[in-house]
């Protein structure tokens, strides 16, 4: 088992397409994706309207060492302050095959 | 003569179906169309919709005016937008003002579908462009929204980011343009041949299927009423009033041009009908500063409502004294 | 005749796609209706069939029986789940007692609409205010059912938190009694005109869909059995015996107000089926302590099946012995 | 980056409503929902029923600090006592817009 | 003759819908249908499909040729693996070319449904037992392809763990499989009394679904072009020229056994297409070391076109040749 | 509240029933699943392709106690080699009914 830094990363469904590229660029061996979320946040509520995907998060969780978590975190900052959404980081042990 | 349009109208099984989806919201009931459903709806509506227009288009119809009608759709989804801009600015932030510009200059589908079914009941033909008019129309208005609000509030938007090229992406091959266009297309080449054979899922369902659309319509239109009641009467004004003025400019056009009743009403439908799809799928990301929670519920709770009740025999008797 | 009537229900393809379901689980195959398929498949059908119940009243129909059999059904959906909980009362505590005997009284639309089905196969007509008669039956003994838990176990359920003005809110304004109620509404309004308009959509499609439907019931009734195994024949012996009991009381009032065959039929189909949507909507929110282990499988695993497959030709050539 | 609590609730997608309204009330900056989730517990297997959303649970998670995360907790065992379901928590850091 | 049936076959409607659902992705359009809704889709076909093949078996056509046609499109799907696999070895890893064979053996349901599409353009007759050969060619090549992959490779696999029992139910008893028998046995008990009141669900929607089907194909199958862009020319070669063998030696026995054009074209199709379904659904599970990434992108990005958009006119005029 | 191992596997959908198994045979009180996640890993896109559950994977959690936690490990790590995916483990405490 390694130790590995868990990163949660909530935001718009639109955006995600950015993050997960932020994600390809910096060099994550993986990440898992829940589609379609709801939440509630400072800027209101995000459900989806049925109608378009333009107002439902994404949700996106990666296992990666505790540098690549870093850089992470200093690209998807800005992301944040743009579209709304959070990251949430913690500490977790993997094991991958 | 306007009640009884305004009654026919009321009496559609379709305009009940909104109706029913409005009072499920104002008793609370739990009712709700599972997730993809509406999605899958509106494609089908769109498609059905686009296939019809290139029958139609393949057989020839609509002579003189085809031309001079696309372009008159375009110029209008150009000077919508700049009005409203210029009347919003004052009240509203830069990107709040162009996302509502953008919002009224593109078009709502489904309006211009419930007048095609009201057209149908009363038995009033109509021409296939009018199908390729709302296509054009609903892109230009996005971007001439965008370029004001990088025009007016540079430091807005994505700061540039995005290039050009991906928004007109977004804008002209976004999923409803994109399938009503390849459908148009697609009915345009197959003509009656093809219309034979899937008239039963094109034509057959089509009301049946409008209705459960225009169900669910009631729901997230119902939904959106709350957000109207913190910002005043103004979004109801506006949202009302703004579309008269449209409609009235495209009724003074479509009599200039000469165009028969069917397609002058759904000449002054798109005109007149606001966007809740396109225009807040493109915002969201390359505008995020403008508010949603404005520029949405004006557009789906005070617009489509007034247009899908009122509107459309209004703009019908109306259109019926001017043009002979 | 029993036979005859028997054969002819079991060789109707809806009926012959429930089995097909009930295979699948059988034999393990991987079959499945997607997510948001049945549940929309569930809205379709009841708006078909509401809508056409009111074009039916719109004609007119039903004549003298129309309030008389209203009435019944409001009576017998009281009277059901009374007999049905002091029955139960030795043997289940009193919520999941006073959750079965709500699902007794209840009814399930799935049940009623094949009755329908069989009735048209065999061509025997039946008035349009039977429909009102279903979405009345969904929602009172739902409500007596709760009744009973908070009087006889008054420490259960949610401890009155819950005010009685939101159980009837969720028991009759719950998503499928709304769509029913409202397609009746619509249907009575808008009558033959509408009927034309959405006839392809509503009439056409509705056995196919009907089909679709029971193919995922074989699929979630047979995935219940496992459910039974380890509850004796208890469950069995009165998931049969109530509704024969419903189903007698039921043909007796029928034969004394003179009904007709068909609506005889529905009447009694609506007493003898048991809910599986509204009633476990409810009571798992108002009375967890109820164990839906028990009452769902009843319902969908012995009730559902028992009327498609033997209960309607059952019923009706009893009907057609004592109607002439 | 700001240390928070992550809380996880899952329970009934019926008593959502009201986790959620209990959330509101006890004032969290903001929560992200799972609509969707099956499950197994004590209760047995909530894995949807097709017919109804009564057999189906429903995930919710909020960042928030340690003290609303104690009144979230004790706010919400009643509420898991009767409906069932399972609240967990753990050390995360944040980044907010 | 070849040039008109190749242009009968681009104009069809489900055609030019698939060659949108290419463009879509071409232009990078965000058009999507969403999730369910493609799978719903391939129920309703199979559905669809089978349905009708029962009924026109319940008619007894099909006349001596019946048992003939079963047993060869068994042989077909037998031999056509094994002649993959061995032209496959020296390229691939075991696994992987028994993967490969397994999709050359199988299937591809739609393309035999554009097939009979495309018969019925051109109002030539076909047998319904066809439809039942089409569900018998579905599972025996993955058993073959299993059981080479064991032979060959004994250590992959899920190192036997996963018995044969396992293997064959998910073969045989899929959920398209299973649909597809299913809805041929009842169609067979019901006949023309089930036809006529299904028809309107099974044969009026039928070619507008296909379409929406076959756009969503369209996607899907763009989508996986990429993947052929690592591989160099093999895939594309190959997946073209088996099919042509396949469908050589499909032809040569059709004109031995004497059969129509009709069925001549069906059985040629299903020997020359190829599945992406229930082989990828199979082989995932049981022999992980397959690589997909090669086996899918061949079937669905290389032969799927080229069948639905050149084979189908190709083998047509062929059989027209030699089939008076 | 109890201290627990907060487990999180992300693998093949089709495996999923595998997994489960897994988990009852190894006797936890319970678990919670998220049916369709998409994701990205060694093995590529696992985006769902509309046509099969082939190509997505689905997320199960489950907290439980250390030991069984380690038993869970034990078990999952052939099936993560075989099939894909990763499980990962943090410190979490639970509220539980
Ligand atoms: N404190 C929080 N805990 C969990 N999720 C949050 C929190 N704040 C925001 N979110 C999620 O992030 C999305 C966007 O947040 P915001 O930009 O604050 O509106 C919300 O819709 C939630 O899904
Ligand atoms: N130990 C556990 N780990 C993860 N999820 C759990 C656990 N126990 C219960 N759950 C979830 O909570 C729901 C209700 O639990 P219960 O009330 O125990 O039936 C279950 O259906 C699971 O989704
Ligand atoms: N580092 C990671 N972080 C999060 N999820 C991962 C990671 N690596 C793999 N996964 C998930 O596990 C699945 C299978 O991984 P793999 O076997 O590496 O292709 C991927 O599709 C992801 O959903
Ligand atoms: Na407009
Ligand atoms: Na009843
Ligand atoms: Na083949």
């Amino acid at each position: 088992m390694e130790n590995v830094i868990r990163i949660e990363i909530v935001t718009d469904g639109l955006e995600m397409r950015e993050v997960i590229a932020l994600l390809g660029e910096i060099g994550v061996s993986g990440y898992t994706l829940i589609p379609r979320v709801e939440g509630r946040g400072g800027r209101g509520w995000q459900g989806g309207d049925q109608l378009t995907d333009a107002f439902a998060n994404s949700a996106v969780m990666t296992a990666c060492d505790p540098v690549t978590a870093e850089r992470i975190v200093s690209r998807i900052r800005p992301l944040l302050k743009r579209h709304g959404g959070i990251c949430l980081l913690s500490e977790a042990r993997m094991v991958k095959h | 003569m306007a009640l009884d349009a305004l009654l026919i109208n009321l009496l559609n099984p379709p305009v009940l179906f909104f109706f029913l989806g409005f009072l499920a919201v104002w008793v609370r009931s739990d009712l709700d169309l599972p997730a993809p459903l509406p999605k899958a709806l509106s494609i089908y509506l769109l498609l059905s919709i686009g296939f019809r227009g290139g029958v139609e288009l393949s057989r020839g119809g609509g002579g003189a005016h085809v031309w001079g009608t696309l372009a008159v759709a375009i110029a209008m989804s150009s000077v919508v937008p700049l009005l409203a801009f210029f009347g919003l600015r004052r009240r509203f932030d830069v990107p709040t003002a162009a996302a509502i510009a953008a919002t009224y200059g593109s078009i709502s589908a489904v309006t211009f579908i419930a007048a095609t079914s009201f057209l149908q009941t009363l038995q009033v033909p109509f021409g296939g462009h009018l199908i390729a008019a709302m296509a054009l129309m609903e892109s230009p208005a996005i971007l001439i929204g965008i370029a004001l609000c990088r025009h007016y509030a540079p430091q807005a938007g994505d700061n540039g980011r995005r290039g050009w090229r991906n928004i007109i992406r977004e804008a002209f091959f976004n999923g409803s343009v994109f399938v009503l266009l390849g459908s148009l297309a697609i009915g345009a080449i197959t003509g009656d041949r093809g219309r034979e054979a899937l008239a039963p899922f094109t034509e057959g369902l089509f009301k049946g299927l409008l209705c459960l659309f225009l169900l669910d319509m009631g729901l997230v239109s119902a939904r959106r009423i709350g957000a109207l009641r913190q910002m005043g009467a103004f979004p109801i004004v506006f949202g009302v009033a703004l579309p008269l003025l449209a409609a009235a400019i495209a009724i003074g056009v479509s009599v200039g041009m000469g165009l028969p009743r069917g397609d002058a009403l759904l000449l002054t439908v798109l005109c007149a009908s606001a966007s809740y799809i396109a225009v807040p799928a493109v915002f969201r990301s390359a505008v995020p500063e403008a508010n949603p929670g404005v520029y949405v519920p004006m557009s789906l709770a005070v617009t489509f409502p007034f247009n899908i009740v009122f509107g459309l025999p209004l703009y019908y008797s109306l259109i019926s004294r001017v043009i002979p």
